[in-house]
């Protein structure tokens, strides 16, 4: 392996371009956006570097490894490493980063904006959230993940209280409560899992004596509410559409699309390896839960007049089919919940841009009912929209497809009933999406509206990358694929479980793909 | 006469040694009290003009020397003065985080930069407020530099408190750390009818909880023969009977000890006593006091009582329980800064109770670290309400801080650090003060108390963040107060404190070592 | 005469001052309890020292007297100054920080 | 079993056949303007040569043996994890084969006849940048050698349809229409999803061959999950009941879209799916059970439907409606009906559109009006639309020798081979087709003129008109041609399988039978609507007019069912969300405020409050402490 230190290289880089953004006169905004997308693009571009080097195939689970001894006194090591997993979310934060830049660019200063911050603050917080982002996928020592986990927390509550609309310190305040709630639970399980194990390191913590089963359903416990409000799983989701709506278009991809990602993450990284009798244990639980949240988050969002607030309710709806996924303990659908959390990130920024693009035509309003014939006016815009809201609905061939059958097969093949009913789910998605999509863009062009203009190039140039990834993973997924498979294979050997044998004969060989 | 007499006969004449003290060991006390009187002195007879100079650059040279001084018996670990003071790890180092809290402190007490009229302290305290006398002084630019003499008292008192190895000492430990801060907060230039209040309480409380720890020494005394904590738990392990007398000096000692930290019932004190007190003087004192009298409880508890853990640990378990919740919710409805800080202290105190119930190193450690992170961040946190004022001095009251990130954004920044360390958000001091005490109880099988501190932790972050949410989220206004620009002095205090509260987040090896190395207290 | 029985009325003198501090309105009077109580403690620490043995009661009983002094020295100068502020010697008038 | 080739030669190019369109439709909508000009042609084109190398697989599959007609090409590995693997994978078989021809002819056809029929419309270029999306995605649904595969085809097809029926979207009703269309197909959908599962969860695969090739291990109750699954599927897909309600409101699509895909090709995927998925249904009797029972009430619905329409494209819908019916029936039946079934498909597809793109023609000469009631005696105005159209009509009448016929009449007699009472359903079915065609015949072409005022008609241009006659010489001799040249029973029997039974009605008394009852519906048109004057406003009709123009109350259904509880449920779930669960949430913030509040009280500023709260303290700590030692 080499000895670059690349996630650290990638964690610092954001990191100094934060400060040197912060540290900016006030009076040179365009140069703050210019460094902060360029920093953002050097970052993807070192990610891309580094995805290339990843070994798909190596037998090591963590590849790109560091360790130095940090907080010895509580075995606490910096001890960073990715598996296939973590370097696809990490390649997502990469991308997502320098779109809601791009996406951004104008958010914070228009007249009409309502935040109290300065441009350079939001673009250095952005950067900032980007250096956590990479940490928390990155680190393989627990104590450093729930640095990160913790420490993330602060970037976006000002993200949102600084820059945000009406409700923001209402929203921000919940935020960031509610995410305490979690977090310090989860400290709580975390230093008993350190009093159990006496370490911190992730491998070393799987290579100790296993837990006893009844401690590891205490610990769990505090981990997964950690993991399901930051989901957000119901019924601990009602901060986030509290928190989308008063975000600004770019803090709510970010938030959705990324940090959110951190809490089925966590399931699939901490809960199910660490504690896998308590997994099993709880998964009727929690398997309940989720299909609660896909059917409870998309009928809620059917009702919705808030564009945002309805976005963040469908977000709860393919979070639980994400947790469905990584809870039935199948191969699919594990692998399928990982995919779905890339194609979801790629769904909600899309929708959130789009939907950003569309507020900031008409005075920041969010509500559905102030819209309608936009097509007509601004068919690009449109056009976009409906291709977020075909992403988010999982049309097959785009990537969401591809996790959301992926997850609903391997929750059939472990429940069938519970894969049956979670399916009907995709009839309610396209119930709302498409609502707001006839409601919003089509008919009659409401007053107001006749005039706007259409999408800017530079708008455009943010959301394309999107599509074109959407597409292009919805048809070749195998990239993705082939570098979470192994990943996940080995949480399954974890786990202990194994994937159901199908019914009647063995699999086919007889296909002639050519599995590369 | 007679039954001195019999006293003396009862005891059996033995050839008499003379006491040694071993000055090398008592250094760092002895230097500060030393300057104390020293400094007394200069008040008697140098000229008003020169006092403040000479008596500034008597009480950093002395706090340097003391501090040099607790450095110099690094690695130590033994009793002195015939066993009334343990001069171990745990003390030094709790002896040096006075020293250097105390530095912070002076450097907050000799600002006069901020006020237009001068510093914190009223220009002669025994001027009656409003009066003609007062604005006479205030005119004429009249400063108190009795202050100084008092504030090396106090610190000598606090240096004293974590060491004190019998009851007598720590009494009189106790008393020199007290009695000068009940003066000093009396002494505010602004708000004087506050101060004195705050004096007032300050002073009759202390002297009532003083009287309990008094009474309950004597109790202990009775019972064990001997004054020394270590015969204390010699005896304590031997002895049977006389249950309730034992239980009952327990009581009083700990109720004595437990009312300085501010732990609740006891803490009533102190949200009245931070208020009213110069600010200064509150960032010293809760900074300060906390280290020392947290010394003295670990002290008390661990090597008198030690023996006795069992019978106490659930007492201390409530206590901190309820001192965790007290503080944590009465806080939310504050609308004065000061003295929402002063609930925050108590709740953490509360937080530190949890290395206290431990029982363990680890509990001793955690707890050390904790306070030392704890102090920093509280000095920081005082620094800044210092500076933020408007034409009637400092703006306590909340809504003047609204908008502030917006005037003054490194001010407002630093501010918030410090809210996060008091909160316990990673990569500050808190963070790792809080998983230090709160694994220590863990490991101990408090599960329960940790759970307990984990839900009062997130309804002290409510609180926190309602003044980060006051100074970036909203808008200034009118109302808004402005950020004095410090001299010197405030700035270094202010930049050490939030160094050290980042720093021992990001970097805390260094100090938990430290402390680790330190072992713990000497029998 | 049983060294025991001075314990009680320590104790008794003990309670009696923490009354006067529960029940007094006047500062000085207030203050008077405490030492009373104080004063208690030293009756305690003598008679324990005579039923000890050893002197150390006696030892403490004279710092305590000491620190008595100093505590009065103080005391008194803060109670006078609210006097002087208040016109009002009662412990209960100083009630503006509550909440 | 068939052989599997190795997709060599121009099999090589299979796929481009969905690669071409493909990209035209992305250049067509991603280019943006500038490619107005010469958009449509781009188009059109991608179309034709997809035509053109259709054709030219098919002589080059006529050229090999009837064993060696599957070709097979593998892309890439597509989805895979665990014990799951799906390739990006292409299969041309027999049956594949004569639905690429279909489409891309008649696409074709639909593609040119679009050029004049959207000239004016301003976002010409996008329609054919969707019309193009929806050839791709339908011959990529047909070319799939798996099921999951076919379903991005499903889908395809389905967003192209809702983006064609939507087109129009400035009006309400199209949009409306369009997400219609859309949701219920969904609900088909998840009848697919849910087949593709079991199948994994049965066969570990999902590829045709796998699945097809362990049928006989399965249970047939697994096989009968499957089947009716895939029937919820195809019912979706194939506006069948009770999913079939979006069809008669996609009708607010521009016509090309309702001819090619309404009628034609996207609609009859679910014949195609159950076609494709025979030897499932072979082994679930009661699944293909089920087929019969939905096709023959869908066949019904639709002809009772398409009898009350006024609006010629929702009668038009309905009597699509009716003849999927009948393939759906057919394709139920077994192998005595898989081919017929396609049979019938293929003429349908081509008489049908013909059809649609006559009415097309005459509301182009109508101003956009497709009320009946204001048409009339246009047979002298539109003749070459008129003379089209009477061909499609006799040939879906099932008139000799035009091509429904042969089909329709192929099916009636499979349907006798099964079931006798199928198959005597099947020719009422047909003469009522008898009835609605001609009134739609009689009501447009014949009779006194009932024109709006200042329509003046006028026969449509010739890019328009000619794909009517390349349609028409289809519809006229295709039966023909099929049947005896082309040999469709042999040609798809390797895919489909085929056995003939014999029955008791000889042929001739059935055709006989068939023909008097279709031309006494015919006549029964004729009489009402071309001899009788055509009221300008529908007159109310017996109940079951009234329920047919309700498109007999299906709309009603699903609402009172299905959207009028979803809402209720959705209004529910706010207030829940708002009031419960983030109520729960700010409830708990308030009651620690509350409690503060509370408590501040205690702290009362009196210094002896305080200390007496500290003697309670100092009792407590003693107290706890005994309380400790004595328990």
């Amino acid at each position: 392996m080499n000895s670059f230190p690349w996630l650290t290289v990638l964690g610092l880089v954001p990191l100094i371009g934060s400060v040197v953004v912060a540290l900016l006169p006030k009076s040179m905004p365009l140069l703050a956006k210019q460094l902060a997308f360029a920093i953002s693009l050097v970052v993807l571009g070192l990610v891309v570097v580094m995805a290339l080097q990843f070994d798909g195939q190596s037998e090591f689970v963590f590849q790109f490894q560091e360790s130095y001894d940090w907080i010895p006194a509580f075995g606490v090591t910096y001890s960073l490493g990715v598996d296939g997993i973590a370097l696809v979310l990490i390649a997502l934060s990469a991308v997502l980063v320098p779109i809601t830049i791009l996406a951004g660019w104008n958010d914070v200063e228009q007249p009409q904006s309502d935040s109290v911050g300065s441009v350079k603050g939001y673009f250095a917080l952005i950067l900032l959230l980007e250096t956590m982002m990479i940490g928390v996928f990155a680190a393989t020592d627990v104590f450093l993940f729930y640095v990160f986990f913790e420490a993330m927390l602060i970037p976006v509550y000002f993200m949102i209280g600084r820059y945000g609309g009406a409700q923001r310190s209402y929203a921000a305040m919940k935020f960031l409560i509610y995410s305490l709630v979690g977090g310090l639970f989860m400290l709580a399980a975390m230093i008993g899992l350190y009093v159990v194990t006496g370490t911190f390191n992730f491998t070393q913590i799987l290579l100790g004596a296993g837990i006893d089963a009844n401690t590891q359903k205490i610990l769990f416990l505090g981990f997964f509410l950690a993991f399901a409000i930051k989901a957000p799983m119901w019924p601990f989701h009602t901060w986030l559409p509290d928190a989308a709506a008063a975000s600004k278009p770019g803090t709510a991809v970010l938030l959705i699309g990324v940090l959110d990602k951190v809490g089925t993450f966590g399931m699939i990284r901490y809960c199910l390896p660490i504690f896998p009798a308590a997994s099993d244990f709880y998964a009727p639980v929690i398997i309940a839960l989720a299909v609660i949240g896909v059917f409870y988050g998309a009928f809620v969002a059917l009702g919705q007049n808030d564009l945002k607030r309805l976005f963040a309710y469908s977000s709860m709806s393919h979070f639980g089919f994400i947790i469905l996924g990584i809870f039935v303990f199948t191969t699919i659908g594990i692998s399928g919940a990982t995919v779905y959390m890339i194609a979801h990130g790629l769904s909600t920024a899309a929708l959130f841009l789009t939907a950003g693009y569309l507020m900031q035509r008409r005075n920041g309003s969010s509500l559905l009912s102030d819209y309608s014939g936009v097509n007509k006016p601004a068919p690009v815009l449109a056009g976009f929209f409906l291709f977020a809201a075909l992403s988010s609905l999982a049309l097959p061939g785009l990537v969401s497809f591809v996790g959301e059958f992926m997850v609903l097969l391997g929750t059939f093949q472990r429940y069938m009933w519970v894969g049956g009913i979670a399916t009907l789910g995709i009839v309610i998605t396209a119930a709302y999406v498409l609502r707001v999509y006839q409601k919003s863009m089509t008919g009659a062009v409401g007053s107001g509206l006749e005039h706007i203009k259409d999408l800017t190039g530079r708008e455009i140039s943010a959301l394309v990358p999107i599509a074109a990834l959407t597409i292009f993973l919805g048809l070749y997924p195998a990239p993705v694929l082939n570098v979470i498979n192994p990943a996940v294979n080995t949480v399954m050997v974890m786990v202990g479980a194994t994937d159901p044998a199908p019914t009647v004969g063995l699999i086919s060989t007889t296909s002639q793909g050519a599995q590369q | 006469m007679n039954a001195v007499a019999t006293v003396v006969h009862a005891v059996d004449v033995t050839p008499w040694e003379m006491p040694t003290l071993d000055y090398r060991l008592l250094a760092p006390v002895l230097i500060v009290l030393g300057a104390g009187v020293v400094s007394v002195l200069f008040e008697a007879f140098l000229p008003r003009g020169v006092r403040r100079p000479v008596q500034l650059t008597l009480v950093f040279v002395t706090l340097i020397a003391a501090l040099v001084a607790v450095i110099n018996l690094n690695g130590v670990r033994e009793t002195a003065g015939q066993g009334a003071l343990a001069i171990d790890g745990p003390g030094l180092i709790l002896q040096g985080a006075v020293v250097v809290i105390a530095i912070l402190g002076a450097l907050l007490m000799a600002e006069r930069g901020l006020d237009p009229n001068g510093d914190a302290f009223a220009a002669r305290a025994s001027s009656l407020p409003g009066s003609e006398d007062e604005r006479q002084f205030t005119a004429r630019g009249y400063f108190q530099t009795e202050i100084w003499a008092f504030f090396l008292f106090a610190v000598g008192g606090m240096m004293l408190f974590p060491i004190a190895n019998d009851l007598l000492m720590m009494f009189v430990a106790l008393e020199v750390m007290s009695l000068p801060l009940y003066l000093l907060a009396g002494m505010a230039r602004r708000r004087r009818l506050l101060s004195q209040e705050a004096a007032l309480k300050y002073f009759v409380l202390g002297a009532f909880a003083s009287a309990f720890f008094l009474y309950g020494a004597a109790l202990l005394y009775g019972f064990s023969g001997s004054i020394s904590f270590g015969e204390i738990a010699a005896s304590l392990g031997s002895k049977t009977g006389e249950t309730a007398l034992i239980l009952i000096a327990i009581g009083l000692v700990v109720a004595g000890v437990l009312f300085k930290i501010g732990a609740a019932p006891f803490h009533q004190w102190v949200p009245d006593v931070y208020q009213g007190a110069p600010t200064p003087v509150t960032g010293f004192m809760a900074a300060a006091v906390k280290i020392a009298a947290f010394g003295a409880l670990l002290r008390l508890l661990y090597v008198a009582l030690g023996g006795m853990r069992w019978d106490w640990t659930p007492m201390l378990w409530v206590i901190s329980i309820l001192t965790m919740f007290v503080g944590a919710i009465l806080a939310l409805t504050q609308s004065d800064i000061k003295r929402m800080i002063a609930y925050s202290s108590i709740a953490q105190a509360g937080f530190i109770l949890l290395g206290v119930v431990a029982v363990s190193a680890k509990g001793l450690e955690g707890a050390i670290f904790y306070l030392i992170a704890y102090a920093f961040t509280t000095i920081g946190v005082f620094a800044i309400i210092s500076m933020v004022r408007d034409e009637n001095g400092e703006a306590t009251h909340l809504s003047k801080w609204a908008g502030l990130g917006r005037q003054s954004p490194v001010i407002a920044t630093l501010f918030t650090i410090f809210m996060l360390a008091l909160t316990g958000i990673p990569l500050t001091s808190g963070f790792i003060g809080k998983f230090a005490v709160f694994s220590a109880a863990y490991a101990s099988g408090d599960k329960w108390l940790v759970i307990a501190a984990v839900v009062a932790s997130l309804i002290a972050a409510f609180f926190y963040m309602r003044v980060v949410v006051l100074m970036f989220f909203t808008e200034p206004n009118e109302e808004t107060a402005i950020v004095a620009i410090p001299s010197i002095f405030t700035t270094i205090a202010l930049a050490a404190a939030a160094t050290v509260t980042v720093l021992l987040g990001v970097v805390p090896q260094p100090l938990l070592d430290l402390i680790a190395n330190a072992g713990v207290f000497i029998r | 005469m049983n060294p025991s029985n001075y314990v009680i009325l320590s104790a008794l003198l003990f309670g009696i001052g923490a009354l006067g501090v529960l029940v007094r309105r006047n500062a000085i009077v207030v203050f008077m309890s405490v030492e009373l109580m104080l004063n208690a403690a030293n009756l305690a620490f003598v008679a324990f020292a005579r039923m000890n043995g050893n002197l150390d009661g006696q030892v403490v009983a004279f710092f305590v007297m000491v620190v008595a002094a100093a505590e009065v020295v103080v005391g008194l100068a803060i109670i006078v100054q609210i006097f002087r502020s208040r016109r009002s010697a009662s412990i209960d008038e100083p009630n503006l920080l509550k909440y | 079993m068939q052989e599997v080739m190795p997709a060599t030669g121009v099999f090589s190019l299979l796929w481009l056949l969905i690669a071409l369109p493909l990209a035209g439709a992305a250049i067509l909508l991603f280019s943006g303007r500038k490619t107005n000009k010469w958009g449509p042609y781009l188009g059109v084109f991608t179309v034709f040569v997809d035509a053109i190398i259709a054709i030219w697989m098919l002589i080059a599959m006529m050229g090999n043996s009837a064993e060696q007609r599957t070709f097979s090409q593998n892309e890439f590995s597509w989805m895979f994890a665990g014990n799951l693997k799906v390739d990006m994978a292409f299969q041309l078989d027999q049956l594949s084969m004569v639905f690429v021809l279909l489409i891309t002819v008649v696409g074709t056809l639909i593609h040119i006849y679009s050029l004049g029929y959207m000239s004016h419309d301003p976002d010409k270029r996008k329609f054919f940048g969707y019309l193009n999306l929806f050839v791709a995605a339908m011959l990529l649904l047909v070319l799939a050698n798996n099921y999951l595969l076919l379903y991005v085809g499903w889908e395809g097809v389905g967003l192209a349809s809702f983006l064609l029926i939507s087109f129009w979207q400035i009006k309400p009703t199209a949009a409306a229409a369009g997400k219609k269309a859309f949701i219920i197909n969904r609900v088909g959908d998840v009848g697919l999803s849910l087949a593709i599962m079991v199948m994994f969860v049965t066969f570990g695969s999902v590829g045709f061959d796998e699945v097809f090739g362990s049928t006989s291990q399965a249970s047939e109750g697994t096989l009968t999950a499957i089947g009716l699954l895939l029937l919820l599927a195809a019912a979706g897909k194939s506006a069948q009941f009770p999913l079939q309600a979006w069809l008669l409101d996609a009708m607010e699509g521009p016509t090309p879209v309702s001819a090619l895909i309404h009628a034609a090709t996207m609609v009859t995927a679910g014949v195609y799916l159950i076609t494709r998925s025979n030897a499932i249904f072979d082994a679930a009797a009661w699944a293909a059970t089920a087929v019969v029972v939905v096709g023959v009430i869908t066949m019904f619905m639709g002809a009772i439907i398409g009898s009350a329409k006024d609006d010629i494209k929702k009668s038009l819908a309905g009597s699509t409606m009716s003849q999927i019916g009948y393939m759906v029936l057919a394709a139920g039946l077994g192998p005595v009906g898989y081919v017929f079934a396609i049979f019938h498909l293929l003429t349908h597809g081509v008489f049908k559109a013909g059809l649609f793109l006559g009415a097309g023609s005459v509301m182009h000469g109508m101003n956009d009006n497709v009320n009946m009631r204001r048409y009339g005696a246009l047979r002298t105005a539109m003749m070459v639309t008129y003379a089209t159209f009477i061909i499609g009509t006799l040939s879906i009448m099932g008139i000799p020798p035009f091509s429904g016929f042969w089909s329709k009449d192929s099916i009636i007699h499979a349907a006798f081979e099964s079931n006798t009472l199928v198959g005597i359903l099947t020719i009422i079915a047909a003469a009522i087709t008898g009835f609605y065609m001609t009134r739609m015949a009689a009501m447009t072409f014949f009779g006194k003129a009932r024109w709006e005022d200042g329509v003046h008609p006028h026969e449509s241009p010739k890019v328009m008109t000619i794909p009517l006659i390349i349609l028409a010489i289809g519809s006229t001799f295709m039966g023909i041609a099929l049947l005896f040249w082309g040999n469709i029973e042999t040609w798809l029997e390797p895919v489909t399988g085929f056995e003939e039974k014999h029955i008791a009605i000889p042929e001739w008394a059935l055709i006989t039978i068939t023909l008097i009852l279709v031309l006494a519906g015919a006549a029964y048109g004729w009489i009402q609507y071309a001899r009788r004057e055509v009221p300008l406003v529908a007159p109310r009709g017996n109940w079951l007019t009234r329920a047919a123009r309700q498109d007999l109350y299906g709309d009603a259904v699903n609402n009172t069912l299905v959207v009028q509880p979803s809402f209720w449920l959705s209004r529910f779930l706010v207030w829940f969300d708002g009031s419960w669960i983030d109520g729960f949430v700010n409830g708990s913030a308030a009651f620690f405020g509350g409690l503060s509040a509370r408590l501040r009280p205690y702290q009362s500023g009196f210094i002896r409050s305080y200390a007496l709260s500290m003697v309670g303290g100092a009792v407590l700590v003693v107290l706890a402490l005994v309380l400790v030692r004595l328990s």
